[in-house]
């Protein structure tokens, strides 16, 4: 076991890790230690002095984020002084603070409330002069939104663009009280983590553009889940708005927060992830419909029934899969079932290029925009069966040699463009499964809806080969039901 | 090619040289270019960025945090009276009012022709000249009305 | 009564190294260069020698603690601290105008005494006049062949940063970044510029060591007190006839310093005394026999600091003095840690209304909270000085402050 | 200590109580008293005569309902010196509302100082049980409920929904935040 440096904080005995400071250890273990500057992957510049502790044997308070424990040391951080000391740095912190509580988003998970409503705050202000006015409601970038006001100087934003993002648009520009955080003159906040400023800012300073006066947050629901954006495979936990559905003008995501994993995304996720999946509910299906010959809607066992034979029509040489690696690990699992044992198919297609495929940096972001190719190849898809390519499949359908596609979660429209138009038409069999209509959807025989990543529950594996679970935040809509058991639903009839 | 002369250049890539590590000759060159164009302006900060090869907020950073560097031009000469205790006490506030009539400006502020720039300064170590007169960083002496009408007329 | 520093300052062109020369100076090198480094610190541990530049922490203590060449191989620097910025002091001004080759010469025995090839002297940008007699000195001294490589002295100019004065900011500054003060540890003698251990010393600090090597440690701990050796300068300023710099043993009462300077400016009676620049806590006028060393503004609750003398005449409204060094306080706080950057201009805002007669009594509960919230609970001695300096100004001169804070609260 | 025996004694009913008679004709008797008392009045009243009304009943609606001073009815949103609405669409009333009958949407002000106000502020006057907890707390007093504006009422369910211009329609008459 590690070598661990035993102390006593308001008369627990504590074990802190090697290198761990008082304040790192005592909140590990849970225990109220108020903090502003300090986070845990940005360093601790204990410039905030909030987290003062009297320590016995030290002549004077001690910042406990900078404080590395000796054995059997005492420390209080909940007696009557400490606590004292701690209000009376929020009392400075709160000196020049608007009483902006009504308009600020941060509302409801601010650090200065926080601290305010509970033992450490809650005193009357003997603030009796005018307060000094800064910038408000300043846009940074396309996400960000900056009030110097209510910024308490903590200096997380910009050691983070100094040190994650390497960006270095902001600085602490002034000196004193007038020193405010800002943008250096012609830059913009458009890095491709800028979204992760507004989380490390403890207060209401820099906030989220596209959440701006969406909802409020104690009305959200927080579900932990995996953002499918890349095969990086971020921790994240989606936050509904489902219980008041006239808020967050009716979209049921309200936004993408990060979630703490140290393996895969640290404290991070980029703005592709926490910005790119907030128009959730457009262009969704909801009905199983037969478009042609005749358009009609159906049941899921006349569905399944009439694809499953129309399947069995001509031989499984001319069929083609198309599918992608937005697929969970069960769908893989039920994908393999159904195409490859009960129809072995020969012509799938799975490549992420060209659609599926993106810019790449060292922190995060992958090429490959699919949550789970690694979960194709654990079921061979990828291994033992290679992808084939768009162009020859286009040839293979212009040469007749395939009659039917079945596209699961994937737009040949979208990549054929117009070419796509003249083959789907030649082919006598379309099924289109997936959570979007989108160009697809119109022309094809059979439309079957398929719950998109946050209705269902299921596990991506990242390119690290870690499986992940992933919960489900939302009620399907209409019909829609997961991949996994549509495949069933058809397996189960060939 | 910068905005900056030749020979410029070169005085900036001597601060550079000048300190064992390069990023100690930075304010030294902050300096430098205050004094040749009045201010630090945005091509300066970039061009002193790359030179340095240190980050653009940082420079920002520094030019607005030291009173000596400053983002809007000065006047060729800039004039200070201090307002540290020791001088408060012998009458700097009225030398103050007495130098922004003179000048016709505003403490703060640049005369219209670029010539005289009058600022309030903390303490400039001089208080055995109470109240203490500075030009461009030289010190003139203690201020009254009669250095000060005398210090404008000498002042090409 | 010997005078240590100001000796020669009556000789013509003293700046100039043959006249320095012709009195006697560099001798000191010489005979360091014969002495070892342990020696050496010994003969500055005898002295008693403290830091002129305020904080008072024993100049041969200093120098032990530097981490050695073995522990840490790589270049030791030694900094001279020239950043004078406390109002009420200027005597590393007029030292360094007098008599820069004392100072070098001070300089290059310290950098002996830690093995430093490479020294700077950080001087204020303000004292544009001392960096060019100290280039001009130092342009002689490598033409004399004393300073040879591989030791050098650069020199370096701050911008008009108060805080820059701070050791710790001043390596900040020196390392091109804003002047906001390290917390210690590390101490800057185990890694100070640019990671490496360095030695920062103030000006008279390093012009003292010169006649310390050459006539002995116990001679110079004679000149001073049991605890606080030598002699130190006094710059005296404010309402006095003659302000200037005075050079008096350690442990001289008050009284004797201001009587040296004129007494006070029109014959007016005395009404308080700042003994060592605004930010160490005023002294009455009948506290003006405290002798002047190390512990004795200690005892008054105030400190010798820098020796910035400010004599203040019963004319002198407390709150308005108050103000003004909170206020240079607010403006020179760098920002970094929240309860200085907010409380000086909160303090400042409150002192300006007092003097606007709107001064509330429950101000008074307010300014002495705050103080004590402040002091002892910030990065830098900055913080401490504006929760303590107003506090220790209220306590002295209750009148003053009752007189401008008696209005009733407006509203509840 | 323990408890003394204690026995109740019941007065015996005479034999005239017992036949009952006597109570009830004793009970018209105060029925019809105040019958004709309050006739008498009523008819005095008609003819202009100054005498205390005949009964507690008022004829609404020819005469107004008269709620006490602290009632609290009607909602009103109040507006700022300059007119502009006071609510800052903070929603906290909308979280406060046991009732949850208030739907606020908001959007930005274009007033600096203010950066937030409601594009849409709903009461469901069919579902609000008039508690007052949203007055209580708003933290900028935007809403108000009005002392004695009862007439609420309306043909649909929807007619129930006061919207943003019909709650900011017209002036609180009492007790209103300056």
């Amino acid at each position: 076991m590690a070598k661990t440096i035993k102390f006593t904080l308001d008369g627990r005995v504590i074990e802190a890790r090697e290198g761990e400071t008082v304040l790192q250890a005592a909140t590990r273990l849970g225990l109220l230690i108020p903090h502003y500057c300090w986070h845990p992957a940005l360093g601790n510049p204990g410039n905030c002095r909030m987290c003062n502790v009297e320590v016995e044997g030290a002549p004077k308070a001690l910042v406990s984020c900078r404080l590395y424990p000796k054995e059997g040391m005492v420390a209080r951080s909940a007696a009557p002084a400490p606590r004292r000391w701690q209000s009376a740095a929020l009392e400075f912190h709160l000196v020049d603070h608007p009483l902006d509580c009504p308009v600020c988003d941060q509302s409801g998970e601010c650090g200065l409330q926080d601290y305010y409503m509970n033992s450490i705050g809650r005193y009357r202000s003997s603030m009796r002069d005018n307060k000094w006015h800064m910038g408000k409601r300043m846009v940074l970038g396309p996400h960000i939104m900056l009030d110097q006001e209510r910024c308490i100087m903590c200096t997380r934003c910009t050691r983070f663009v100094d040190l994650i993002s390497k960006s270095h648009e902001l600085g602490i520009f002034g000196r004193g009280h007038s020193q405010v955080i800002d943008l250096v003159p012609g830059r913009v906040l458009d890095n491709p983590y800028s979204g992760c400023v507004a989380d490390v800012c403890p207060v209401g300073a820099l906030t989220d553009r596209d959440f701006r006066f969406q909802v409020r947050v104690w009305y959200l629901d927080w579900t932990d889940s995996i953002c499918p954006g890349c095969s990086r495979g971020c921790n994240i936990s989606a936050h509904t708005s489902t219980r008041r559905p006239w808020q967050n003008k009716g979209l049921r995501l309200a936004r993408v927060k990060p979630r703490y994993k140290p393996e895969v995304n640290g404290h991070w996720i980029c703005d592709e992830g926490r910005y790119g999946f907030l128009n959730y509910d457009s262009d969704r299906l909801g009905k199983v419909m037969r478009l042609k010959p005749s358009a009609e809607e159906l049941s899921w066992e006349a569905a399944a029934a009439e694809v499953s034979s129309a399947l069995r029509r001509k031989p499984a040489e001319g069929l083609a899969v198309m599918a992608s690696g937005r697929l969970s690990n069960e769908d893989w699992q039920a994908f393999q079932k159904l195409f490859l044992e009960k129809l072995n198919v020969r012509r799938f297609l799975f490549a992420p290029e060209p659609d599926q495929v993106g810019a790449e940096d060292e922190l995060l972001r992958r090429r490959d925009k699919a949550p789970n190719l690694e979960g194709g190849k654990a079921v061979g898809f990828g291994t033992r069966i290679a992808s084939m390519s768009w162009d020859s499949l286009a040839a293979d359908i212009e040469a007749g040699k395939v009659w039917g596609l079945y596209a699961v979660d994937r737009d040949p429209v979208k990549v054929w463009d117009q070419r796509g138009h003249e083959l789907l038409e030649r082919l006598d069999l379309l099924v289109y499964q997936g959570p979007r209509k989108g160009l697809t959807g119109e022309l094809a025989h059979y439309r079957l809806p398929a719950t998109d990543w946050l209705e269902e529950k299921g596990h991506f594996t990242n390119f690290q080969g870690l499986v992940q679970p992933y919960r489900q935040a939302l009620k399907p809509l209409g019909a829609a039901k997961p991949d996994w058991a549509i495949f069933e639903g058809l397996a189960a009839r060939l | 090619m910068s905005h900056f002369s030749a020979e410029q250049e070169q005085t900036l890539m001597g601060w550079a040289r000048r300190y064992p590590y390069r990023i100690m000759g930075l304010l030294e060159a902050l300096r430098q270019v205050q004094e040749w164009r009045r201010c630090v302006g945005d091509q300066d900060e970039e061009y002193l960025a790359k030179l340095f090869d240190y980050p653009r907020n940082h420079v920002h950073e520094l030019v607005t945090f030291f009173p000596g560097l400053t983002l809007r031009p000065t006047g060729r000469y800039r004039v200070g009276i201090c307002r540290g205790l020791s001088c408060a006490l012998a009458g700097s506030a009225a030398m103050c009012r007495c130098m922004e009539k003179s000048l016709g400006i505003k403490a703060g502020e640049t005369t219209p022709d670029g010539k005289f720039s009058f600022e309030t300064m903390e303490c400039i170590g001089a208080c055995d000249h109470a109240p203490a007169l500075i030009v461009n960083d030289k010190l003139q002496g203690a201020a009254s009305e009669q250095s000060i009408s005398e210090l404008l007329e000498r002042l090409p | 009564m010997t005078k240590v520093l100001t000796e020669h300052w009556d000789q013509p062109r003293l700046h100039e190294l043959e006249t320095y020369r012709r009195l006697g100076g560099y001798e000191a090198l010489k005979k360091v260069l014969g002495m070892d480094r342990a020696q050496l610190i010994d003969e500055a541990k005898k002295s008693n020698l403290r830091g002129l530049g305020g904080a008072g922490f024993a100049t041969s203590l200093k120098w032990s603690t530097v981490t050695p060449e073995e522990k840490n191989p790589g270049p030791r620097y030694v900094v001279v601290n020239c950043d004078e910025s406390e109002p009420g002091c200027f005597k590393d001004r007029v030292l360094a105008t007098r008599n820069p080759h004392q100072l070098i010469e001070g300089l290059l025995i310290a950098a002996c005494a830690i093995d430093a090839k490479q020294n700077f002297i950080f001087i204020r940008g303000e004292y544009q006049i001392q960096y060019e007699i100290l280039e001009k000195a130092l342009a002689e001294a490598r033409g004399a062949g004393i300073i040879k490589p591989p030791v050098s002295i650069d020199l370096m100019r701050g911008a008009g940063a108060y805080m820059s004065g701070l050791d710790t900011a001043l390596l900040e500054t020196m390392e091109g970044k804003k002047a906001w003060p390290r917390q210690p540890p590390p101490f800057p003698t185990a890694s100070g510029l640019m990671g490496r251990p360095t030695v920062v010393n103030n000006v008279e600090t390093l012009c003292m060591v010169p006649s310390i090597v050459l006539r002995g440690g116990e001679w110079f701990a004679k000149l001073g007190t049991a605890k606080s050796g030598g002699t130190a300068l006094f710059s005296v300023s404010g309402h006095v006839e003659k302000p200037g710099v005075y050079e008096f043993a350690m442990g001289t009462p008050l009284r004797e310093i201001l009587a040296a300077a004129g007494g006070v400016k029109g014959g007016r009676k005395l009404k308080a005394v700042i003994p060592g620049g605004v930010s160490t806590p005023v002294l009455t006028a009948d506290e003006l026999d405290t002798p002047m060393d190390w512990d004795g503004p200690r005892a008054q609750g105030s400190f010798l600091g820098a020796g910035g003398v400010i004599v203040l005449d019963e004319t002198t409204d407390m709150v308005m003095v108050a103000h003004n060094i909170e206020r240079f306080l607010a403006h020179e706080s760098c920002g970094q840690c929240t309860p200085c950057r907010q409380g000086s201009y909160w303090y400042v805002r409150i002192l300006e209304r007092a003097l606007d007669g709107g001064g509330v009594a429950a101000d008074l509960d307010t300014l002495r909270r705050t103080g004590e919230d402040m002091t002892g609970k910030v990065i830098c001695a900055l913080g401490d000085t504006v929760g303590l300096v107003t506090r220790a100004m209220m306590k002295k001169f209750s009148n003053d402050f009752k007189a401008k804070f008696h209005g009733e609260p407006p509203h509840g | 200590m323990a408890m003394l025996p204690f026995s109740v004694i019941r007065p015996r009913q005479g034999f005239v109580e017992r036949t009952y008679l006597w109570e009830a004709l004793h009970g018209l008797i105060v029925t019809f008293r105040h019958l004709f008392l309050n006739l008498g009045r009523h008819l005095l009243r008609l003819l202009g005569a100054r005498v205390a009304p005949g009964a507690v009943t008022i004829q609404y609606p020819e005469q107004p309902a008269v709620l006490g001073r602290r009632a609290r009815a009607r909602h009103f949103l109040l507006r700022r010196a300059d007119g502009f609405p006071r609510c800052t669409s903070c929603l906290l009333c909308e979280t406060i509302c046991p009732a949850k009958c208030i739907h606020i949407t908001a959007e930005e002000s274009p007033d600096v100082m203010v950066e937030k106000r409601a594009k849409s502020f709903d009461i469901d006057l069919g579902l609000c049980v008039f508690c007052g907890h949203c007055v209580e707390a708003c933290p900028c007093d935007a809403i108000h409920m009005d002392v004695d504006q009862v007439e609420l009422s309306s043909y649909t369910r929807s007619g129930m929904i006061w919207s943003l211009p019909a709650l900011m329609r017209g002036k609180p008459q009492g007790g209103a935040p300056s």
